[in-house]
């Protein structure tokens, strides 16, 4: 009886306090007729051992290559210390910290995680996390709908180098509510939207601007154009950002004239492994004046009865458990054991350190990308500078080409086909800290021999 | 102390600063001038490695956690989370894996999340199961979201409100928001049943559906169930299962028998992946054949003797995408590592002993003078003892005991939920605990009984042993402090 | 500078106070001549993630092959959460117990640790670790010759069946104190030490008598006449035994009338991994009379200041710390960690768990040489039951077979030929509980094919 | 409570109960009945795993340790422990490697060896290094054993002498005992040097040996290290350095430069694997060339691009095997991490900031109005102060300072050890501590002494935060209570 700790004898002393003789008398209110048997599709139990072995053999099928595929989940080095610390029983089997005084570590580690993600987006506060980039995104465009009071069209302009999936997602999540994405086209020279497809819309009513910084092709938006054309518009600013990305670039908060109004994205590349695409964490941050409108849990700094201080959840007046229909949102369990992963990941990195995370992942993929570009056919898509991913074409079927390098233990990128078919035979590739000069090279020998 | 007072400004950041290639990373960076970041890190700490592993060890400790307390917290089930599914969840391949490998390379997960999806299928009765949803509430959401294009797709589009009990979950009424539906809601009765009467006035016409857990959210299974889903499906709504707990039916009695269109399962209740302080979760949800084609994707199908992801192309009418990957696939495997270590007999068992321990939890604390909410009914996995009496006669508020048994290092129950019932506490003991640990609980709230007789302020102002004492809210609500500036 | 975390600011304000310019001035003690400039053949640094790679490929190298070797080091199944606890920070950082209110939670673990032991060999008391089996047998004999204070040849028996490493490790620690190791002849017929060959020694001033059980080739000894020998003959008795194995095996304490006076051995097969060949422990059990011999750690209940239950090392009078070149060893750090894991690996497995394992790991070993021994020229080596170990006699060289076995990814035993060639072609192999049926089919396919 | 006081006959053992074949080991047990144990296990208790996890992880949150305190526990060099050490150590082909498992498949682990072996030469300054010792005392039983083997292989054996300072480690004389030596001590002068002129005297042709740390367990360095060394060695004798801790001399200076002619070191020393409560350790022996035949086996050697175990065949006339295997291959792992980490110039800082904080905190110290042992010497990597004033004027004893101490969160210094200076804490930062650090600690000094002036009581009946207060020792050793019993 795995993880059941009775006895035969306690069993029968609980079963005579309750005054019953079986334990399916306990099940006497469920009638009868609705009673199973047996579940007898569920295959029987394995002990901790057995299940071992079926879990490092499924686990070995799938590793050994060598990844350069980024488009939204990044491989990157995270010290030991991170999930050693995190995986300790008081984080991992602690509850949401309802009661504050039982759960101060939880509280005060959210407090400073939120400090942190502001300081690094320059917004002023942050949430404790939400589930994802994407599903933050939606997140989001819905705040910024009750936020942006003079707005009534519902209207959010949305990049199309904006990741397709996010894109997906927030649609899924916003449509039910009659609010409408609209896609802005991008360039095909520069991979990135041009102010003039902004101004296509300038004057209509729009309620929000989604800006992807760096986008999915990992090139550059023209964020301070784009952020004052929006403000001068009456539309609020989200800004999507690759929080490691924000080591090098300018913060959403430092956009244009005033700053984005809402900053999110996906917290991986801050101390979550790949992991098959999650958990990850989704980050958001806003302006002061918006911070009751966020969704999510926020912890804030308070004292005891004594003076001293200490960390609350508060403004739960915005939650579902208060508030309900009239809730921010419906989010209930966030991610906060990746979050408390990503502030320890942030603590013992440092400023340095993740600023050369960022420095070396861009390097390495322009290297590579200079690398590869030597080989007959291949090119860069896009003009302009790119943080650490790049938009190749092939000349080559790209299903073909990823088929031919995983043979070599190689995982070549994203085959950008799959959502941008106009590019051509196009493959996004990303190559970050990770990966040393061998393996660049090995990537471009292995591209040359499935080319040839 | 707050990391940022151990930090200071220049401190090297140790072996964590990547080496790398040769190159000059300064000299060849690309970005343009006008893009670069000219603002300071100064929120990323300075700090030692060790200064971090120290301080956040030792914030680690003042957290109460299941591998520290009994932590009876009802509608959570705080379960033992087993220490064998983290490590193989955390194996370094499965971490190492790109969600976007290309699926000849991830056979490995993909069959494991396929037997997922199946165990799931066999415990609740549905027929389809994606696991995509990150939470709970993003499950419900998937699950209201699917009864919304199903009626869509019928162009059946009057139907604009979704019905909840008073006693639902939170997430249930603001889910209903989020996919463009008005709430309803339906009393509970004195018994806990719904009030079956009522539910009768409001369905019709505009029913999109009914939102139920059962057992209830009072800890008492729903006995006229097969009357409401007639109900229901007669006037043409469908049946939303929250399926947050399934600690009391696992084995006994299934969802999809009951009637019910589409459920959700929180992994991190049942299937006891950790609650991580706060997240994350996994909130599957599964659907009987007529909603099958509105999963939402990716979901994993079999063809031959191999696996891949079902997208768009496979699911047309799909209600779309809820994460950018295919949701929290760490949880995943957590719960699936976990199912098969339950295996067949084990399922069965969770419920039995999951009931056992609440119904005895319960009879005891009723011997001892605790008043409970429904006493002519069984305890499912939870029951609800109120403090009505002991609140107006002695101020031992739900608050005030939640506090004060933080002092003999028990969790406090889940307090003030459902709303309906006054000075509740809403009590979860789980089938992980043995009867030594459930006996002790029972002395601890006596003491506080003889407590607040005695001396009232003793426990209305408790804690006196947790890291603060009792915390002001108002003020943090009050004076926002939510970032940290020197 | 990993691990330094200094600031540059740091440093002068520090030198400064201590009044010097340079840190090199504080070295100015040391005669310049002794004084070196570059430690030229160290490697420059590696990075964590760098380190990481390396030390992921090179155990890459290793790892693989599933394993039938035994011979003292034994293959079992831990239950995740072991290692996961032992190495929290708390125990995994701290230092020996000396401080014992800042420190009970080692100490009450280590009083645990010692019932456990205790209990489980049927002796008075435990110390709290030795290093590991031999060097606890090497201080088994320094201890009964201390001990028997009637006996003044220190002349201890050995029987020719206990470990060959142990009876080196014993020589070479015990040699310099002029104590003579006698080997007792084992019988070729059953692998253990007949009676016989303990009565040439009868009516001699023999020390101590030492006898393992099981003994090397996992056979079994006759313990309890060897015990009444022994006692008889005014010898202490020493017992070296598979802590794993007294699950199913009368216990020292209970051997012969009396039982024997010391119990040492291994801890590894509770709770320790394989893991090239340590951290393990040596344990050491002995009767309350000796107890004040003992060498090593001893924790013992007592009481605080206000009359609380609290715990702190005893007998410390006994220690080198203490009393120096009277101590009953030199032994100050011991094998607390893997203590620490064994007591958490015995209370999580529980009396149920444990003796699952070694009636499994009993089973696996006698159905796999029942199944090898039907190959042609294959046969058991002695009579005779034994414990998880088997010695088998094969019909082609070991070396060979051992060879033949690896390239198929079975690692097929202990070549018994490096120091028992007095039994020829000799293989020792071991199938612990981690061994599937199809596991041992496996080996027998792949020994019937190393043999063809 | 205890975990015995948790278990209740008859508890399944649950997920950790393997399944295993289809036999009935029961009946497939062959072992004869006579030899069957008939005693119960009761000694080891039936709890459920949630049970165990839970008791043992709050036990660990009752230990001071690194992870979570400033440890300034002299001659123990309590420094960061890198946790990357750990889980690289502890991957599963490491985990899983047999010791004897055949060294084709074992390049990847001997390789590290070897390489560990060479980085521990160059530090050193020495010609040989064994690996086997599994910790600082049975490094130093190696060293000894070595002398004596090269004195009879030269049959040299009228040398029955070890001279060992009167500030020596006890393991020191417990060694040369073992190793069948006399004890010669010789007295530690008023700056902590040897007495050189008493050294003299007792060297001779009975000397086998000196044992000597520098710098010495006073905390200072030797200066006169090269003459005692000649005087020495010309009588015939060899040194033995203890190199429990290199931390003040790593990349400064070379036991073998010195003269030394064996060392053993403490890798959970310097470098930096943890100490665990207690141990493991690992105690590598470094050696001159003249004691290269002698070195405990196995150690690894290189042929070509392959490397092996040289045992008794390669070393004829090695002392022989230490352990079972070849000492505490983890420990070793994690040490060889740790270097590689450090790297050449890494090893340099590790003895210049070991000693800046050391010499930092001595002087801080001083100027609070501490009285240091050794007020005109540089400290090295420790450092002592002596409480013989305040023991005397307000009860202030060096017991006493390290209980109260423990109430501000620092753990105690080393205390009453070296034994000859009186009322002694030996105080040893090591380089992974920060200033601020320091300065808490010093202040913390500080109040206690500001504490002992106003109200001595307060500081002699501390601790007052602990789990326990101060604990009776005498009673713990005439009461003998070593084991529970129900
Ligand atoms: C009954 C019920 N429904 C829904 C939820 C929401 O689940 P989640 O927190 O995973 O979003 C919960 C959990 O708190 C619950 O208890
Ligand atoms: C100076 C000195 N020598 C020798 C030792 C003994 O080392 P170990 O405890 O590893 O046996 C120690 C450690 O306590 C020490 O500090």
């Amino acid at each position: 009886m795995p993880f059941i700790p009775h006895t035969p004898s306690e069993i029968d002393q609980m079963l005579g306090a309750i005054g019953v003789d079986s334990i399916d008398q306990l099940f006497d209110e469920i009638p009868e007729a609705l009673r199973i048997g047996e579940l007898s599709a569920i295959p029987e139990s394995m002990d901790e051992m057995e299940v071992s072995r079926l879990m490092q053999g499924r686990a070995r099928r799938d590793g050994g290559a060598l990844n350069f595929i980024g488009a939204g989940a990044y491989e990157h080095h995270i010290p030991a210390a991170v999930w050693q610390i995190t995986t300790r029983g008081e984080f991992y089997s602690a509850y949401t910290p309802y009661q504050a005084e039982a759960s101060q570590g939880t509280l005060q580690l959210i407090y400073e995680y939120q400090t942190m993600m502001a300081g690094l987006t320059a917004m002023d506060v942050s949430n404790a996390s939400l589930y994802d980039g994407a599903s933050a995104l939606a997140e989001a465009i819905l705040m910024a709908v009750r936020g942006n009071r003079k707005s009534k069209s519902r209207k959010v302009l949305v990049p199309g180098g904006v990741h397709p999936y996010y894109r997906d997602t927030a649609y899924a999540i916003v449509k039910n509510q009659n609010i409408e994405l609209v896609e802005v086209p991008y360039s095909e020279v520069s991979g990135a939207s041009e102010l003039s497809a902004f101004d296509a819309y300038a004057g209509e009513d729009i309620t929000a601007v989604v800006i992807q910084q760096p986008n999915f092709f990992g090139q550059f938006e023209a964020v301070d154009a784009i952020t004052d054309w929006a403000h001068n518009n009456g539309s609020l600013v989200i800004g999507v950002c690759n929080p490691l990305a924000l080591t090098l670039i300018t913060p959403p908060g430092e956009w244009g004239q005033n700053g984005a109004d809402i900053a999110c994205g996906d917290g991986q590349p801050l101390g979550a492994p790949l992991s098959s695409g999650g958990p990850y964490y989704g980050y958001m941050c806003c302006t002061q004046k918006l911070v009751r409108q966020m969704p999510g849990r926020i912890v804030g700094r308070t004292v005891d009865l004594e003076g001293k201080q200490g960390f609350a959840l508060t403004l739960q007046a915005r939650e579902q458990h208060i508030r309900r229909s009239k809730a921010t949102s419906n989010i209930c369990t966030n991610q906060g054991l990746v979050v408390t992963a990503s502030t320890i990941h942030m603590a013992i990195m440092g400023p340095k350190g993740l600023t050369r995370q960022a420095e070396l992942s861009h390097a390495n993929t322009q290297a590579l990308a200079d690398r590869v570009c030597q080989i007959d056919g291949v090119e860069r898509v896009f003009e302009g500078a790119s943080f650490h991913e790049v938009a190749l074409r092939l000349p080559k079927p790209v299903a073909e080409v990823i088929d031919a390098m995983e043979d070599q233990g190689i995982l070549a990128g994203y085959d950008l086909t799959q959502r941008y078919s106009e590019l051509g035979d196009a493959l996004l590739l990303c190559a970050t800290e990770t990966k040393t000069d061998d393996d660049l090279e090995q990537y471009a020998q292995a591209l040359e021999q499935a080319l040839a | 102390m707050l990391i940022f007072e151990h930090a200071v400004e220049g401190r090297p950041s140790g072996a964590q600063y990547i080496n790398g290639s040769q190159r000059d990373t300064q000299a060849e960076n690309r970005i343009p001038e006008a893009l670069r970041r000219r603002s300071s890190l100064n929120s990323i700490p300075e700090v030692s490695e060790l200064q971090a592993v120290r301080h956040y060890t030792r914030l680690s400790q003042l957290n109460f956690s299941i591998d520290t307390q009994f932590y009876p917290l009802g509608s959570c089930t705080m379960k033992y989370n087993p220490r064998a599914c983290n490590s193989l969840a955390m194996l370094p391949e499965f971490l190492g894996r790109h969600p976007l490998a290309p699926e000849r390379h991830s056979q490995g997960y993909l069959e494991t999340m396929y037997e997922l999806q199946e165990m799931l299928k066999e415990v609740t009765g549905m027929r389809g199961v994606s696991l995509t949803p990150m939470a709970g509430a993003q499950g419900e959401f998937a699950g209201v979201a699917m009864i919304r294009a199903y009626h869509d797709a019928r162009g059946d589009d009057e139907r604009c409100e979704i019905i909840c009990p008073d006693a639902a979950h939170g997430t249930n009424p603001a889910t209903a928001i989020m996919c463009g539906y008005k709430v309803v809601e339906i009393p509970t009765k004195k018994d806990g049943d719904v009030d079956f009467e009522a539910l009768k006035e409001v369905v019709g016409p505009k029913t999109a559906g009914i939102m139920l857990t059962n057992p209830s959210t009072c800890g008492v299974f729903e006995r006229r169930i097969k009357e409401i889903a007639e109900l229901v499906h007669d006037a043409g709504g469908l049946l939303y299962y929250d399926g947050a707990n399934l600690n009391a039916i696992l084995g006994k009695v299934r969802p999809g028998d009951m009637g019910f269109d589409v459920i959700h399962m929180n992994l991190h209740k049942t299937f006891s992946t950790p609650h991580g302080g706060g997240g994350p979760g996994a909130g599957a949800i599964g659907c009987s054949e007529r909603l099958l084609p509105y999963m939402p994707i990716p979901v994993v199908g079999k063809e031959a003797d191999s696996y891949r992801y079902l997208d768009q192309q496979d699911l047309p009418e799909t209600i779309g995408r809820l994460s950018t990957f295919a949701g929290n696939a760490g949880v995943l495997l957590r719960a699936y590592i976990y199912m098969r270590m339950l295996g067949r007999v084990g399922m069965h068992r969770v419920a039995e002993f999951a009931t056992l321990n609440a119904n005895y939890l319960m009879v005891e604390l009723e011997k001892r003078g605790f008043e409970l909410a429904f006493p002519e009914r069984r305890a499912s996995h939870e029951f609800i003892v109120t403090l009505k009496r002991e609140a107006k006669d002695y101020q031992m508020s739900a608050k005030a005991v939640a506090k004060r048994l933080l002092d003999k290092n028990y969790h406090a129950p889940t307090i003030y939920f459902p709303l309906h019932i006054p000075e509740c506490l809403l009590i979860e003991p789980t089938e992980t605990e043995a009867k030594e640990d459930l006996d002790g609980f029972v002395a601890a709230m006596v003491e506080i009984l003889e407590e607040a007789q005695r001396d009232p302020d003793l426990v209305t102002q408790a804690p006196y042993t947790q890291p603060v004492r009792q915390l002001d809210d108002v003020k943090a609500a009050r004076q926002l402090d939510l970032t940290y500036s020197a």
